[in-house]
């Protein structure tokens, strides 16, 4: 669904991405592991459009995304969540989801700016779907009037996800949504995860919470300084001697 | 017992209309390391945020050294060495690393602000091989532990830290608790929020479980780890 | 945001009422002058509270407008009130064309760029002598006519000040409620986020230049129908910043702050007029004191208060309860 | 407690506000004595144009300090209102509306700058309430209006002046530079009309903004061309630095200054660089050179003492047009019978001719600026060691 074709990308002379290749298949759960500072954020920036390749290209469904602008790419269905949140703090919780389906609101400018009935029954579905979407992502309703910024980073990040899923994607990437997550919490999410797979969204992961990842990935590629260093499965990867040493800071015969 | 470093009672705090937290009643001594653990949204930022006076609305009473706080700002607080090391790494990231910990020593200033550096460098010294390096360059480790050193060139007698583990790699995170378990060692106060329940309740003595804003449980670690509630509100058990 | 209509609408109920009780031309004139700048201050609350993107050219597009309206009215012939309208949307038309490169540049950098621009129309206003007459002699336009018909006295035009108003504070309330002021305000907040909603940073941008834009040459039509007679130096750089105070003064976010903050700085420097160099003092200070206690400007401050006080008055009652 | 607290400084602007605008209501209601004739001003007291503005209501309260000390005028005290317009002619429409309506002033004067006054006159007019503008332009009582005035020298009369000044020296091409503004514009096209007809080529015409801070690319221009001699519209501070441009680059040729410029400011801004500059100037600017035989020197003379007398400085010569048109006023004020209306002063004031501090004024039906060709307005001075003294 996904291609990733030998993209790389450098700032001045420091190379942040090398020649990374990926095959993301629709319907399934690709993470992308890795230490700090190994190139995740600014492969996921790539895939979205904040950054363009220095080299390389990325296809979504066989059609050129990279270099499109942030907004064509997200027309095209991918959404997206951010490592640090971007989050819009002075809308209240459920109104930062209802963003989510400007895209998809049909009333024109003039009927805004009139307030003529279309605009306000398309604002009526707005609040209403986006208040189903919070049901669906199991988000307490004490939050939902409440200033988005005054939410805990857990939630914010809860918040994240449902904007992007509000855009109606095919692909979803999550850049580390279980961040700031306790253990019953992070395992709740592997269940949302389940759930966003069965609407037949694709996901990508990036993701620290290895049990989480472990627990939910079909497959997953490590990267460090910028270069896939190994993929597979989730066993696989763990016994991965250069994994273990970048990553968990074993060394490869403890 | 030593006397309380901290003493908290009937501490209430506000965002706009609503209520975050209710009463709460908490008290740290000297030396002691404090884990506040719970679900997203119970209130653990905000007690942080209360205690170091950066909520405008707050009730009840803060005492802190035996002395009544509720009326400092928060930076008389810091000057008192009451710190706060909030969420998600907040270093300058325009300033040199350096710079980073020269602001840590802004609301205490004096002649050994150069010692006190240095004993931060010693602490991680990953930081003094970049330490003209704009702190946004560094990774998310060395960022989390640029902010921990600039609590500690302010010579914190408790010092508050929100999520120390946040976003960062395995391997960063047992670097960066290698190093609070030395903070303990040097005899600082801490008070810690960490979503990962299983660390905290490690390198801490005490839990204080928060729940939708009120105080659920306190015990000591080895007591709420193996109590049933505790473990399925947290870890899901 | 939840009072802003209430506020809105009451204060568009007053002006009328004042005016008919003003019974003196001067503090009519005082109520036309306020609503001319609350119109402009509307855009610019469109412009600036709403989408985040600062402007320092509301007197450029004011301008535009008070010179488009001219030359429509004297030289076409349209009627007053359609040639004020046509004002707006030749303003409209410049506001989309100068949004895009602007659109590119942010905080300071922006407030740069449109400065720039405000200071090229100034220059041209007053050197483009064939159309404006330039600084010396000016233009005057025809008199004001509604539907061919001259008003009885000039100060009637208020009602076609006010009418106008009131359609700006419309249009204004609706965009902040509808979806085109969710996408504006979340642009402010993250433009990134913004992007990854699908929401056209580039267009949404060019769409709110043009319309603050066309306010502000709504008002510029407006005020060339009661100034009569003008020169290029009304619209230069310390209108733009008049406007600027306004919507701080008012409220970022609010219609009715910009109609409380164009009241408040038409009226306020007649008070402190014996002041002379200490009126921009005055002025200073009162800036800082707004910016310092009430950063979202005096309209949200004042029902911050309300509310607090509502809270107090709860959390009193709440407490014999619980000493129980 | 602490909510409270927190509370507490949002109060302090709002109350503020609330005051102010009580005050603004409160305003409304004019304290009226009878007996005083009540003269309004709108002038620019503080913003760029408040060097003009500032002499001119120094001008007016010491005219009038002196008329009511000598017991008013036909027995009435003169009251005096001044409003800052800031030199905005928004402001000063605003301000003037204010003087007629709440204020009920018998006569306005000012505003400042031409600009302001054109935007004002119709204002005026149509509220029939007479109004004595110090403007530079001809263009505010050119065709007269039933109800404005005006006491400066028009630019029309200066620059006719000044060219039959230049003629007699034998300058026949001149070099221009004026500045981007109404001043500047005004005296630019009355130039060069006048200039077609008195055979004079502006063989260059250089415009500059009046802040800038150097000229020295539109000096060098000047240089190059043929011209006899440079002429500068502009007020300061734009003279005095065309002057050091001038004299850094090596420009020999004399160089003329208009009336704006007519200011001891322009020595000291522009140091020995000024030395030999020409201005066209009121007689204002240094009453102690005029001949002996002068006729309006007593009246400058002394305006010049009591000035500096009680302000300190030497008046600029902007102060006579506000002394002026009290003067002005207290002719036609005297000529009046029975209760002094607005009308009534109006009609007198078409019939005044005193002496005043800007020369002979003689006012008709048609002229409403009161001066001519003959009323020993102007006066070309040169400045020679850091003096201004009469050239002819």
């Amino acid at each position: 669904m996904l291609s990733i074709n030998g993209v790389s990308k450098s700032f001045g002379g420091v190379h942040a991405l090398r020649d990374v290749r990926m095959a993301i298949p629709a319907g399934v759960i690709t993470s992308v592991i890795g230490p700090n500072g190994a190139g995740k954020s600014t492969l996921m920036n790539v895939i979205s459009g904040y950054a363009t390749p220095s080299a390389g290209e990325v296809h979504l469904d066989g059609a050129r995304i990279s270099g499109l602008p942030p907004h064509r790419i997200c027309a095209m269905g991918l959404a997206r969540s951010f490592q640090n949140l971007q989050m819009f703090v002075d809308m209240p919780a459920w109104e930062v989801v209802a963003t989510g389906f400007y895209r998809h609101q049909r009333a024109s400018l003039l009927a805004d700016l009139l307030n003529l009935p279309s605009s306000r029954a398309e604002e009526r579905t707005a609040e209403a779907d986006a208040r189903k979407l919070l049901q669906f992502l199991d988000l307490d309703p004490v939050w939902w009037q409440r200033r988005a910024g005054d939410l805990s980073y857990g939630l914010q990040r809860k918040l994240e996800i449902g904007r992007a899923l509000a855009t109606g994607p095919r692909l979803l990437l999550l850049d580390e949504p279980a961040a700031g997550l306790n253990t019953s919490e992070t395992t709740a999410l592997g269940q949302l995860f389940r759930k966003i797979i069965a609407m037949g969204v694709t996901l990508v992961l990036v993701e620290h919470d290895l049990d989480l990842v472990m627990a939910v990935s079909d497959s997953i590629y490590v990267l460090d300084a910028g270069t896939v260093i190994a993929r597979g499965g989730g066993e696989e990867v763990r016994r991965d001697p250069l994994v273990m040493a970048a990553y968990l800071g074993l060394d490869a015969d403890a | 017992m030593p006397d309380p470093v901290l003493e908290i009672k009937g501490l209430s705090a506000y965002y706009g209309a609503l209520r975050a937290i209710r009463d709460i009643d908490l008290s740290i001594a000297a030396g002691e390391c404090v884990c506040l653990i719970g679900p997203n949204g119970a209130g653990k930022t905000t007690l942080l945020k209360a205690i170091s006076g950066v909520l405008e609305r707050t009730e009840g009473e803060i005492s802190y050294l035996g002395r009544a706080a509720t009326h400092l700002t928060p930076r008389q607080r810091i000057s008192s060495g009451l710190i706060h090391v909030p969420e998600g790494r907040l270093v300058f990231s325009t300033l040199s690393v350096a710079d980073n910990l020269r602001m840590g020593g802004y609301a205490k200033r004096g002649a050994d602000l150069g010692e006190r550096i240095d004993k931060v460098f010693e602490l991680f010294p990953r930081l003094r091989e970049r330490r003209r390096q704009p702190a946004g360059n560094l990774s998310g480790g060395e960022q989390q532990m640029l902010a921990i050193g600039r609590a500690l060139v302010a010579q914190p007698t408790l010092l508050m830290l929100d999520e120390p583990s946040m976003g960062l790699a395995p391997v960063i995170v047992a670097e960066i608790y290698r190093e609070i378990r030395r903070l303990r060692e040097m005899n600082v106060t801490v008070l810690l929020v960490e979503q990962n329940a299983r660390l905290a309740l490690e390198v801490a003595d005490r839990a204080v479980v928060l729940g939708a804003g009120v105080v659920r449980r306190q015990g000591s670690c080895r007591d709420l780890s193996q109590d049933s509630d505790v473990r399925h509100m947290i870890f899901g058990d | 945001m939840t009072h802003d209509r209430l506020i809105t609408t009451a204060l568009l109920v007053l002006f009328p009422i004042a005016f008919l009780a003003a019974g003196n031309s001067f503090h009519e004139s005082l109520l036309i002058y306020t609503a001319i700048n609350a119109i402009a201050a509307i855009g610019l609350c469109l412009i600036f509270g709403l989408a985040g993107q600062i402007s320092l050219a509301q007197a450029a597009f004011v301008g535009i407008g008070a010179y488009a309206t001219t030359l429509a009215t004297n030289r076409l012939h349209l009627d007053s009130t359609l040639a004020i309208v046509a004002g707006g949307l030749v303003a409209m038309a410049c506001g989309w064309l100068v949004s895009r490169p602007l659109s590119r540049l942010h905080d300071h950098y922006l407030a740069m760029g449109t400065l720039a621009f405000g200071i090229i129309a100034y220059i041209l206003f007053a050197n483009l002598s064939s159309l404006t007459g330039g600084l010396d002699p000016g233009v005057t336009i025809a008199r004001f006519k509604f539907v061919g018909n001259e008003l009885p006295r000039s100060n009637d035009l208020f009602w076609v000040c006010w009418a106008f108003l009131v359609i700006a504070a419309l249009i204004g309330s609706n965009v902040t409620r509808s979806k085109v002021g969710r996408s504006l305000r979340a642009m402010k907040m993250s433009e990134f986020a913004a992007a990854g909603v699908g929401i056209d940073c580039v267009r949404t941008k060019a769409l709110v230049f043009s319309l603050g834009a066309m306010l502000a040459g709504i008002a510029g039509g407006l005020y060339a129908n009661f100034a009569r007679s003008f020169n290029a130096s009304s619209f230069g750089f310390s209108y733009s910043i008049d406007v600027l105070v306004m919507v701080i003064v008012g409220s970022l976010q609010r219609i009715s702050g910009a109609i409380v903050g164009a009241l408040i700085v038409t009226v306020l420097p007649l008070l402190l007029d014996r002041a002379e160099d200490y009126k921009t003092l005055a002025f200073g200070v009162l800036m800082v004191l707004v910016v310092k206690f009430a950063p979202q400007g005096l309209v949200d401050g004042l029902t911050q208060i309300a509310s607090r006080l509502r809270l107090q008055i709860t959390a009193l009652r709440r407490r014999p309860a619980q000493a129980r | 407690m602490r909510p409270w607290l927190a509370l507490r400084p949002l109060r302090r602007p709002a109350i503020a506000v609330a005051v102010s605008l009580a005050g603004a209501a409160a305003m409304g209601s004019p304290g009226q004595a009878a007996e005083s004739i009540k003269v309004g001003a709108v002038y620019a007291t503080s913003g760029p144009a408040a060097f003009l503005g500032i002499p001119e209501e120094r001008g007016l309260r010491l005219a009038a300090e002196e008329l009511n000390k000598a017991g008013g005028i036909a027995g009435r005290k003169v009251e005096v209102i001044v409003y800052d317009t800031e030199g905005n002619g928004t402001k000063a429409s605003q301000q003037l509306r204010r003087l007629i309506d709440s204020d009920k002033v018998d006569v306005v004067f000012g505003p400042s700058s031409s600009g302001e006054s054109l935007l004002v006159l119709p204002i005026a007019n149509e509220a029939k309430t007479p109004i004595i503008m110090h403007a530079g332009t001809e263009k505010v009582f050119t065709p007269t209006t039933p109800y404005g005035f005006n006491t400066p020298p028009s630019d029309r009369i200066v620059a006719a002046d000044l060219l039959a000044k230049l003629k007699k020296r034998g300058i026949t091409r001149i070099a221009l530079m004026s500045s981007a503004d109404g001043f500047g514009q005004s005296g630019a096209n009355v130039l060069r009309e006048l200039a077609k007809t008195d055979g004079i080529d502006i063989v260059r015409h250089e415009e500059f903004n009046r802040q800038d801070t150097d000229m020295t690319a539109q000096v060098l221009r000047v240089k190059a061309s043929d011209a006899q001699a440079l002429l500068i519209w502009s007020a300061l501070p734009g003279p005095s630095i065309i002057l050091k441009n001038a004299a850094a680059v090596g420009y020999q040729k004399p160089i003329f200054n208009s009336y704006a410029a007519a200011s001891r400011d322009l020595l000291q801004q522009a140091g020995p660089a000024a030395n030999g500059t020409y201005v066209t100037s009121m007689r204002l600017l240094a009453p102690d050179t005029l001949k002996a035989d002068d006729p309006v020197r007593p009246v400058v003379q002394k305006l010049y003492a009591d000035y500096k007398a009680k302000y300190g400085d030497a008046p600029a010569t902007f102060a006579a047009h506000s002394h002026d048109a009290l003067m002005i006023v207290k002719a036609a004020a005297e000529k009046v019978d029975g209760e002094l209306t607005r009308d009534k002063l109006r009609d007198a004031i078409e019939t005044v001719s005193i002496t005043g501090a800007n020369g002979i004024f003689q006012f008709t039906p048609d002229n409403h600026g009161g001066l001519n060709q003959n009323s020993l307005s102007m006066v070309l001075m040169q400045a020679k060691d850091g003096q201004w003294v009469v050239a002819e």
